[in-house]
């Protein structure tokens, strides 16, 4: 091959490159290892991390069990090393999982349309705030506090250099709800976007319905966020709601410290041209049979450019067929006795603890660490192998002497047992 | 000839939804080890849910066959040449996959104490430093999500920097031939797009660089090499001319595949720029992600990197959250952590010089197919290509065959399609990366194809115009896709 | 009409030897941490060898791609419905793959110490109790590797009893309805074969099995339900007509997928029988293997069974080597226990509950499929089925299509065939084996193609006769390939 | 359904039973599990078992690396979960890759001819004596006591009931090599097959010409066994045997308690019509395209029936693709590269001990345990999480005082240190 390029070594197919940018050193990095110890590389990391612990920790990111179908399916080379399906006619397996997903997820949230995925809860909330200024013409975001930490700081980001002013509303101290009078009272005529978090983020079922109406009364739209999905399995779906900004960790993904997850962003039919990052529709071949690809385009990157409703590409296609597999799996009957479990789990904890807000919650709460601080809490649990609840203070201020405990269906009561007993 | 593909049978599929039936079910629970709960009592009445309607029932082996019978209707790396230009779709090894799946890993929560997650932040810190070598840069994130993500968070560091200086400014100059995602950010940071139209050569025109940058200037975003698949040789200058007015040089590095080992963009005098691990560092892509778009800067914008950043004090690594220059948060938590895992595989299996070799390969493959088939299509630049090469459907269009007539007939002859209709500067492009990963016979195969498909354009144009025909799928009706957007199953 | 399937690409692929270029790798070794070693010298050098000649080069793509697109040539359980009689192809649960893999038992090495494999023993302990619970025998061993390895060791066990009680006996009797593993295995133990033909309902004729059971009869190896899917009402007499004689039962439990958990061989007369874990506990085939063939025995016949076993002794398990009435060992170590350990997973999953469903579910799906294509084929013995039912090809052979033509044009509409032409006393068989893995919705279809092939056969004999027609590889000439045998590459 | 087959309720599908034959009672097993419970079950069965412990245990099991693609191929369901390959038309993947593993094995062993595999190495050594028995019209098999002692075991079982005496011949006590004095002695005319392995079960090379030579010259075939298939990719194939038995574990199946593994027949073309198990053979489709199917099968038991070769029917398919897949993954560079490595590990390995024969070994070697016994020796190893090496006395009382060691290209050097410390 060199020959037919007219070169004797490869090194010449950069002769034309300025002298000045080459490289003429070797990279500063070790030579290439074996698959062998490539295995052992990451299996010493991993000791060096939590194996063993028994852990309470939820906040957006929960241990549920992993359907062993979902490996399988993703592990097919088909998915796992196919590019994004602009070929329809080669990639039809891709689509039509995609288009079961967007239906699974309407069918979950009660919305007309869901996008093929964002990037994750977090940046699913600034593109549903966008979304909504877009719609409505009014640039002004009004956002819980009780939405996930980490979500506001990215809204943040995102708002900071769009003209689009982030306002935050309170929650009840009592219940832990929405202080929904705090909002009737920050609501302007400004004001595009609502938005909430139902399970919030200490775990308490919220008033969609309340929130929508005030939010609907001040023109502005409602965004329902949510991060952990497998509470859909027993709520009420955020019907509500304008847009629905949520994560699907809970669907088979793996913690893995943070990420890869999968974002998804639902909304009414009257919205669909304000969606967000990639659609799959239904059509026909020239043949007359149903098939399925990437369309209305035309609201991306990669045709309307600087126009377009995001800047989004690569999103996290991978990721939505683990949560597609994984809500196939688990079906209709599944999700709900799964949530069953998760609820039963957490008010069995609960009942062991002193849940410190009244409001109802699904799988996480919070809970006052008398006397001691979370932090020495913790400490005293991590003696016994087990990682104890988020320490607030970190976000929440008002709330350094409390935690957020989680408990899933994977939780072991033993384990519940022996928290509640330090706890004590 | 097509010689690369025969027909079979592939198993037809309904949809999940028609294939439900009432009672079917794919998963069993444990047992429940401490008491039940009424829902009612325990959410409010008015919260708890009616059933799914329409959700799935289907039994464990039902599902299995429908996604095992879905999935053969896709094309995929594994099973051949996938030469989308711009894409970098080289070989996803498996070790990547296992890794990514260690056990204290793949389940390590990003809450857990930093005391338990030293093995992740190791993995973290690593990464980070080796991504800074090979850009010969001075820092790096790995919190974006994807490339365009790190864009965005790219632009966002100069803004804050420009801020920080006294003024954000007002426009960013982009290249006729760039990626939409490059406007599309841009947008987003609060910028006014300026687009710089490529000089004759493809590249950045300096005569019209000097007029644009102006004070209101924050950066330019280039590609480099471009869209083209060409080295911008005067990026030194472009540099020197970008700074000299204060505004910075953010490259986009997609194609980052040409240069890993040869040549540094940290070198070459650009500020900031971002990585498509899911390109040059061969994570997979999935039919569409996830990725992860790692921004590494110069010291001057480490200052502004999103929080929290990793540190290490002997030997404890740790976040630090309190960064008072910071842009923010651009994701929660610390970015894909599992792309980072992979990437971090591949850098380690192919080590320093493996690394070099394979942009070698890269190059090679991409001159190549260019020598072979430029005596059956027009080649619009004709600068020395690096790692793609873009042709223009300029002849065949004579005869009233487009690029994408071309590209749906090469999937008749077992080919995924090459980049159609991108970069936008030519006209009908056809956008060939090969990527390392290629060896002779499959490439052999491929100028075959293309070339037999050139023949095929004299003699039956209309043909062409049809295909592709051994597909289980025809030619899709994308336009009525749009026109009536159908983007759910309901029941009939 | 064919529905089921529809023609799509498929990637062609050479051996791999065809496609081998030299010095192509795709594999790393660590680098040695000790001195290497001169070969010759440690080896002598006439111990050396030169390179494999003909040994594969190929690049680790090469190689992912060249076996990706081999297993798309395959028909699979995870593509559709496998009926094929006398194979129990049913479903094969993945998490039977995971828990193979748990590292502590896939990497167990048959040598360590048992004090550090009381884990490993425990699942054989309780695999061992759960198949004799489910056959009603009194001890099991793990040891044989498949089916016929299981009959071996079965017929030694019955020798080694008789051969005590003083005559080992001369004559196995095997109904001509039995597989062929069968006479083959009595062969081996050192046995002459005496076949007894069928009654006119297909079953042990018991007025032929009284005249033949003589002093020099060791056995009878009888299949149950058996080759026709049909349950031998008689065996209680059978089995007394046999041990009155001194003679014993064995069956040939491939068919246990029609009674586990409604009917126990221990419980109607068997003496000795074997279990196919490839078959009624979910072990996958892998294209023909591995299996296992656990064979469980009556108290009589404990002693007997192969060395070691497994002893418990309070909280230890241990292997008893010393049993002087052993037949000896029929394997290395202690049976495929890979194997063992999926078919346990299989056990736990299911429940007792959950088996006996199983066969339920079996035996309703033959049935329907009986009842919806007696119209439409001759179904020579009419004696109630069990788990599957078998046909003949009479109507059709008439028009000069055979079994064998009908099962290939089921092919082409999307189903792997049958069994074809066995039990060798239906003449051109049509054995049909559903299992309880496939749902209506399947099997509706698996009907409709058979009730269209009928149709076609009546239309158009001769197009049938040279199905299959949209496989990527049409019908194959056997017989070449066994007159001129070509059993491996060579070079060109 | 049940409407359609006349019943209400399944059970009645089995009232044609005898009333005497149905269990009218639940089977004595618990109620059914979770997938998340069965991964609980395997993985405490496997806690306790020898997890953490480096091992010098070879002895025809052999702890290599298994290539990740290993498990990338035979996880596809295709492989996984498809039936012998009976009906070429819709398995010619099957039937590829096993061509190209008879094809494969050929160039290993220096053969002609090579099955689709036997059920492992113990049963291919009665399959291969019956063979020779059959091809030569002689009933008498002598065996190498220095061939694997439970292969021995497992031909002594088979040859019992065959008019298939059996004899041993011994090993010289110095070099651990075959006695040819011995097997020259035993040799009479009525001998159909003379067994031998190489390496031997000491690790030790054999003298296969010098063996055939004696084998031919009193009309018998030579059967070479081996257990350690690695050894293959640097020593001289065994091509003066007739028969090759073989087991293929060391290509990337791990070691599993024992099993499932891999044997191979692999002979001269004369012999052809005499070999067990199934064949693979090329043709061509009715197109006239290459293609393949299983052949030759009269010599098999669904056809000759109690005339066959062998009674083998299911054998280790998945098992043999899994080695096909490893040797095409090191390839003719890669397993010489692995013999090498092994090579040099165990030789570094003997130079810290005394190899107690002078014979040429591969990757293991026996060593006296000096004053105290191999058992002494090996618990003191366990308490530093190591597994030494097999002891003798159990197959040898002869090497009551010995144990066989083995180091692979997983073996490291600071644990050989550290055996050699207590060894010492
Ligand atoms: C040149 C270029 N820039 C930016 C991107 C966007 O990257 P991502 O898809 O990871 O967001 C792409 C992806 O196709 C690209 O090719
Ligand atoms: C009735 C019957 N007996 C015995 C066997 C042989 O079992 P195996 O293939 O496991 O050796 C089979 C396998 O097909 C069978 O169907």
């Amino acid at each position: 091959m060199l020959d037919a390029c007219g070169v004797s070594t490869p090194e010449e197919l950069f002769t034309h490159l300025p002298e000045a940018v080459r490289l003429n050193r070797p990279l500063n990095l070790a030579p290439g290892i074996s698959e062998y110890e490539i295995v052992q590389y990451f299996r010493d990391r991993a000791d060096n991390c939590a194996n063993g612990y028994a852990s309470f920790l939820g906040a957006g990111v929960y241990n549920h069990f992993r359907p062993v179908l979902v490996d399988t399916v993703v592990s097919r080379g088909e998915f796992l090393t196919s590019y994004t399906p602009y070929q329809a006619e080669i990639a039809q397996g891709t689509l039509t999982t995609i288009f079961e997903f967007q239906t699974m997820i309407c069918q979950l949230t009660g919305m007309d349309v869901a996008n093929a995925s964002m990037y994750d809860g977090s940046t699913a909330v600034p593109e549903a705030a966008m979304m909504a200024v877009r719609a409505t013409g009014k640039g002004r975001v009004l956002v819980a506090k009780s939405v996930h930490p980490e979500y506001r700081e990215v809204l943040a980001t995102y708002a900071r250099h769009q003209g689009m002013p982030v306002a935050e509303f309170g929650y009840v101290s009592e219940t832990g709800n929405l202080d929904l009078e705090d909002l009737e009272r920050q609501m302007d005529g400004l004001t595009g976007a609502v938005i909430i978090q139902t399970p919030n983020f200490f775990g308490i079922v919220e008033q969609v319905k309340a929130a929508a109406e005030i939010a609907h009364r001040h023109g502005a739209l409602l965004v329902v966020v949510f991060t952990e999905a497998v509470s859909l399995g027993l709520l009420e779906p955020p019907a509500d709601a304008d847009i629905v900004a949520g994560e699907l960790q809970s669907f088979a993904i793996s913690p893995s410290y943070g990420g890869p997850y999968a974002g998804i962003i639902a909304t009414k039919e009257k919205y669909i041209r304000q969606v967000p990052g990639r659609l799959v529709g239904q059509t026909t071949d020239s043949r007359g049979n149903r098939a399925f690809c990437l369309t209305l385009s035309t609201r991306e990157q990669h045709i309307r450019r600087e126009k377009a409703t995001s800047n989004i590409c690569t999103n996290q296609a991978l990721i939505a067929l683990m949560a597609t597999v994984f809500m196939t799996v688990y079906g209709k009957q599944g999700l709900r006795e799964l949530a069953e479990q998760n609820l039963a789990k957490a008010h069995y904890l609960a009942g062991k603890t002193k849940p410190r807000f009244t409001g109802k919650f699904f799988n996480e709460f919070v809970v006052r660490t008398e006397g001691k601080s979370p932090d020495v809490v913790n400490k005293a649990l991590l003696k016994k192998k087990i990682i104890g609840g988020l320490p607030l203070g970190r976000f929440y201020p008002e709330l350094a002497d409390s935690m957020l405990l989680c408990a899933t269906e994977m939780t072991k009561r033993a384990d519940m047992d022996r928290l509640a007993e330090v706890l004590a | 000839m097509i010689k690369k593909v025969t027909t079979h049978l592939s198993q037809n599929e309904a949809l999940l939804f028609e294939r439900s039936s009432p009672g079917k079910k794919a998963y069993q629970l444990p047992e429940l080890d401490v008491p039940a709960v009424d829902a009612s009592e325990a959410l409010g009445a008015e919260n708890v849910r009616q059933e799914i309607e329409g959700f799935p029932e289907v039994s464990e082996v039902e599902a299995i066959r429908h996604f095992t019978r879905l999935s053969t209707w896709n094309y995929a790396i594994d099973y051949g040449m996938y030469p989308l230009g711009s894409c970098t779709m080289k070989y996803n090894p498996r070790i990547n996959e296992v890794a990514a799946r260690t056990e204290g890993l793949a389940w390590a929560h990003p809450y857990q104490p930093e005391a338990l997650s030293q093995g992740c932040m190791e993995v973290m810190e690593t990464l980070e430093a080796a991504l800074a070598e090979i850009c010969g840069m001075d820092a790096v994130t790995l919190q974006p999500a994807a490339g365009a993500h790190g864009e965005l968070t790219g632009i966002l560091l100069i803004r804050a920097l420009l801020q920080k200086r006294g003024n954000p400014r007002k426009k960013i100059l982009i290249p006729d031939s760039a990626h939409g995602t490059n406007p599309a950010t841009a947008a987003i940071a609060g910028y006014a797009v300026e687009n710089i139209k490529s000089s004759e050569t493809g590249g950045v025109d300096l005569g019209a660089l000097e007029q644009l940058v102006t004070e209101d200037v924050a950066a330019l975003m280039v590609t480099n090499p471009n869209t083209l698949g060409v080295f911008e040789n005067n990026i030194v200058r472009v540099a020197e001319i970008l700074h000299k007015k204060g505004a910075m040089l953010y490259m986009d590095g997609a194609n980052m595949n040409a240069l890993v080992g040869i040549a540094r963009p940290g070198d070459f005098g650009v500020d900031v720029m971002h990585l498509n691990l899911h390109k040059t560092f061969s994570t997979p892509h999935g039919g569409g992600g996830p990725g992860a778009g790692p921004v590494a800067v110069k010291k001057v914008l480490e200052p502004f990197l999103p929080t929290p950043r990793l540190r290490r004090s002997g030997k404890k690594l740790a976040f630090d959250y309190k960064r008072k220059h910071s842009v923010g948060r651009v994701k929660a938590y610390y970015g894909n952590f599992g792309v980072l895992v992979r990437a971090l595989a591949y850098i380690l299996a192919h080590g320093g010089p493996g690394l070099k070799n394979a942009t070698m390969d890269a190059v090679l493959n991409a001159i190549y197919i260019r020598k072979a088939l430029e005596p059956y299509f027009d080649l619009p630049y004709t600068s020395p290509s690096m790692h793609e090469v873009v042709f223009s459907d300029d002849r065949q269009a004579k005869l009233g065959v487009r690029t994408g007539d071309i590209a749906k007939r090469l999937i008749d002859y077992g080919f995924h399609p090459y980049t159609v209709s991108f970069p936008m500067i030519v006209h009908g492009a056809l956008m060939i990366e090969p990527t390392e990963t290629e060896g002779k016979l499959e490439i052999d195969s491929f100028i075959d194809a293309m070339i037999s498909i050139a023949k095929e354009i004299e003699t039956d144009p209309q043909m062409v115009k049809g295909a592709p025909y051994n597909t289980r799928t025809s030619r899709v009706d994308e336009t009525t896709a749009a026109r009536k957007p159908v983007l759910r199953w309901k029941p009939a």
